[in-house]
């Protein structure tokens, strides 16, 4: 009837948003080859270097003006569960062959490192010693440019 | 009856080929007269079409101007709209017969010029 | 042929029922809005049944449901039969006579009160309005 | 008086309606990540809206109709029913991110969790639609929002030259290692956020509710004219910082607090205390202009009395319906989805609702019975038609461009 093909049309759109929403959403899945391993660790070293210079941002600015606690935690609060949500989903993936194990490994232990650097500043933060913040910008430096270092081994080299 | 009911149904002309479906009735305002209104609105004939969108814009006999693009597609879909009497119409079942051909038919006066009598 | 139409016809309004009358806003005497024309009631004439004249205007949920399309329509109606105090609801019928102006606006003669009971306005006010404090007043 | 609540309506819904969550993180992310290279989109944008919220604004003025009651008489009750359904799902999509927008502001000023919020925003929200008058809500949330001024104030400070800004803004280029879909699956969300459809729906439903008249046309144009591009600013103020701050740092935005982290690093204490302040009015603003939307939109289809200045008991369904979604809106925030997520999705979804509604108000706004001699010229009719190409395009283009960016991931 025709009448119906108006309703049939709006049906058919909302199937296709909905399974768009569903690709978008299971976007992680185990990686074939090499390569697309290697991409997977690049952006996941991307992802926590900016959470790292988010850090690193945040503890300039807390230093240099005084920011409000309740911001400095909730920035560095957001940071570090960015970083252990990225390294939790690249410790997930499966690594393709020993080559591929290598390239897991070193990226586990700076992302690792990263992590617990940023744990260490929210839960400073949170307990209210802003003044403690700053003394841990050094390491927080070293260690944004080694992952900036090892962000470009993996671009470079992988292709 | 309600006027729903003639809506979107089927049409087929005398020689039973079908023209589309009922987008439209026409009324004339010269029945008996009714409370403070006035003369009530006699159904004087169907507006049939094959594009639900263009003649519901009113393209066909509004008299919309509307942006050129649009006024020309929707103008070209709204160009196979007909009008019908409704002395020539058989409404008994779902499938609306026509005592009219195709050819018979005229497409519908557009309103602006009927309201003020200067129909060519 | 007998008849050309694109002759004008006695000098009767002429309108397109659906382009002109159907889905437009009702408004009341007090200039409140009265629901919309969800549709047309067609009476034949007494002399002629083949002469069909438009009588009265029907109003809601019980007069759009059959217009929308299968399920969700039927849905609707039957929602509106088990809301409606009545037995056999009918949809709000508005009498042609006491419509006062055509247009973009719809005006009739008559307060809103008056018309029939709009099951949805009526049970959403008394099961979830009218128990929030301040309902009663305008907003300051 | 009369005059300046009706300018204010225009400034609010800039405020309000442009910047708002989805502005927020659509001007942040893409400075972040793109710089200028999406600059162009915001001043499209802007474009868009002005001639959609004027044609809306102009019809509802003289017809006394707002734009779901003209939807669904142009394009009959079927028709306008799928579109009512998708509109206000997009819209409800908003409603959702605004509400949490709210929390998570009011999270940043207090470091209490944004969860706990979200139910008090939720209902601040229904209680200031509930008791406060439509004046006084434009007044406060309009003059509030201006709080956002202070990321202008930051990006004047942050800009060395801005000469060089136009220069790279008016030289746009997908930068290297980002794809092409990436590129403009982002210009389509800067697209959405500007051209947000509730903006219109509470726009010309606001025109009605104050009850302009044909002399108010100005008033029309003005608000639209001052207020738009006001917005537009505040947008490309946000992008300029982030791109100045964030983007050589490598910082992708996820998160409220490092849109404002550029304002913190620049102007300490107060700026951050003010763009703070800039959040919650643009959230809570746009969450009254979504909500109501709501209400009215669906009220609008079925004729409903409908509007804030009638009493609760005379507009029941109207006040259940916004009571409704913000109840559902506010369980939505709390099953913890990420708002940021929520947000990004409710733009790019407002762009595949957009022509859905701004083709009938297109139509209407040629149609001499409605609008007499105030139909559109042939400047703005070529100007609209141009922009229907556009609105079209950015709505087809949208879904294949998430699925195949995985959300622009």
């Amino acid at each position: 009837m025709t009448s119906r093909r108006a309703s049939r049309r709006t049906v058919a759109a909302l199937a296709v948003a909905l399974t768009a929403m569903l690709a978008v959403t299971s976007c992680v899945g185990p990686s074939r080859t090499r390569s697309d391993f290697r991409r997977k660790a690049d952006t996941t070293v991307d992802n926590v270097r900016g959470a790292v210079q988010t850090a690193i941002l945040g503890i300039q600015a807390t230093d240099r003006h005084s920011l409000q606690a309740a911001y400095v935690s909730v920035l560095l609060g957001d940071a570090e569960e960015d970083a252990s949500a990225a390294a939790d989903t690249f410790a997930g993936i499966q690594p393709p062959d020993e080559r591929s194990d290598r390239v897991r490994a070193v990226t586990n232990e700076l992302v690792g490192e990263s992590v617990d650097a940023l744990a260490d500043a929210r839960i400073v933060a949170r307990r209210g010693d802003l003044a403690e913040l700053t003394p841990m910008l050094p390491h927080l430096r070293r260690l944004a440019r080694r992952l900036e270092r090892l962000s470009a081994d993996l671009d470079g080299v992988g292709r | 009856m309600r006027l729903s009911e003639l809506l979107g149904r089927p049409v087929v002309d005398a020689d039973g080929t079908s023209l589309g479906e009922v987008r439209d009735v026409r009324l004339v305002q010269d029945g008996p007269l009714q409370g403070t209104f006035g003369a009530a609105f006699r159904v004087d004939g169907l507006i049939i079409g094959r594009y639900e969108v263009a003649s519901r814009l009113g393209f066909d006999r509004r008299g919309v101007k509307g942006p050129w693009l649009v006024a020309t597609i929707v103008g070209r879909l709204a160009r196979s709209s007909r009008f019908v009497a409704w002395e020539h119409v058989d409404a008994t079942e779902h499938v609306i017969r026509l005592r009219r051909r195709a050819d018979e038919l005229q497409p519908p006066a557009p309103l602006p010029q009927l309201r003020t009598g200067s129909v060519g | 042929m007998d008849d050309d139409p694109g002759v004008t016809r006695p000098a009767g309004l002429v309108i397109d029922a659906a382009l002109e009358l159907l889905d437009r806003q009702l408004v009341d005497s007090d200039d409140s809005l009265a629901g919309k024309v969800d549709d047309l009631e067609l009476t034949p004439s007494e002399d002629d049944s083949h002469v069909l004249y438009v009588t009265a205007i029907l109003s809601g949920p019980g007069a759009l449901g059959p217009r929308l399309p299968g399920r969700l329509g039927r849905a609707w109606s039957a929602l509106f039969d088990r809301l409606h105090p009545a037995e056999h609801p009918e949809p709000i019928r508005i009498s042609f006579g006491v419509v006062q102006s055509l247009g973009p606006r719809i005006r009739i003669s008559m307060s809103r009160h008056h018309l029939g009971v709009n099951s949805f306005e009526h049970w959403t006010r008394e099961h979830i309005i009218r128990r929030i404090p301040g309902s009663g007043d305008a907003s300051q | 008086m009369k005059r300046l609540i009706s300018v204010t309506l225009g400034i609010l819904t800039a405020i309000g309606g442009f910047v708002d969550i989805g502005d927020l993180v659509a001007n942040a992310a893409v400075g972040a990540r793109f710089r200028w290279n999406l600059a162009w989109v915001v001043l499209v944008g802007i474009g868009g809206i002005i001639l959609y919220t004027e044609m809306a604004g102009r019809v509802a003025t003289l017809t006394k109709r707002a734009t779901f009651d003209i939807v669904r008489e142009r394009l009959g009750p079927r028709m306008a029913l799928g579109n009512l359904v998708a509109s206000m799902a997009v819209t409800f999509l908003t409603l959702i991110a605004e509400v949490a927008g709210v929390a998570l502001a009011l999270e940043l000023a207090t470091s209490v969790n944004y969860l706990l919020w979200i139910p008090m925003a939720a209902a601040l929200v229904w209680l200031v639609i509930w008791r406060v008058r439509f004046e006084r809500m434009e007044e406060v949330f309009g003059l509030l929002g201006m709080a956002l001024v202070v990321f202008a104030v930051a990006a004047w400070r942050l800009v060395p030259s801005w000469g060089d800004v136009v220069d790279l803004a008016t030289h746009p280029h997908v930068p290297t290692g980002e794809g092409a879909p990436t590129y403009w699956y982002y210009a389509i969300a800067l697209f959405g956020a500007a051209m947000t459809p509730y903006e219109v729906f509470f726009f010309s439903s606001g025109a009605v509710e104050e009850g302009w008249t044909h002399k108010d046309l100005v008033t029309n144009r003005a608000n639209v004219f001052v207020g738009f591009p006001l917005g537009g600013a505040l947008s490309l103020a946000i992008m300029s910082c982030t791109a100045m701050v964030l983007a050589p740092a490598g910082i992708g935005v996820d998160h409220l607090s490092q849109v404002a982290l550029p304002v913190a690093a620049t102007l300490g204490r107060l700026g951050l205390a003010v763009a703070l302040l800039g959040f919650f009015a643009a959230t809570f603003g746009a969450a009254l202009e979504t909500g109501l939307s709501l209400g009215y939109s669906v009220a609008q289809y079925f004729g409903w009395p409908w509007g804030k200045r009638q009493r609760p008991v005379d507009a029941a369904r109207f006040h259940a319906v916004v009571l409704v979604a913000l109840m559902i809106a506010a369980a939505v925030g709390l099953t913890s989805i990420d708002p940021i997520k929520v947000t990004e999705y409710s733009i790019v979804f407002s762009a595949v609702a957009l022509p859905l509604t701004y083709f009938p108000i297109l139509v209407l706004a040629n149609d001499p019975e409605y609008l007499g001699d105030q139909t559109n010229g042939r400047l703005r009719n070529l100007l609209a038609t141009v922009y229907l190409v556009v609105i079209v395009a950015a709505a087809v283009a949208a879904i294949p461009l998430m699925i195949a960016t995985k959300g622009g991931g």
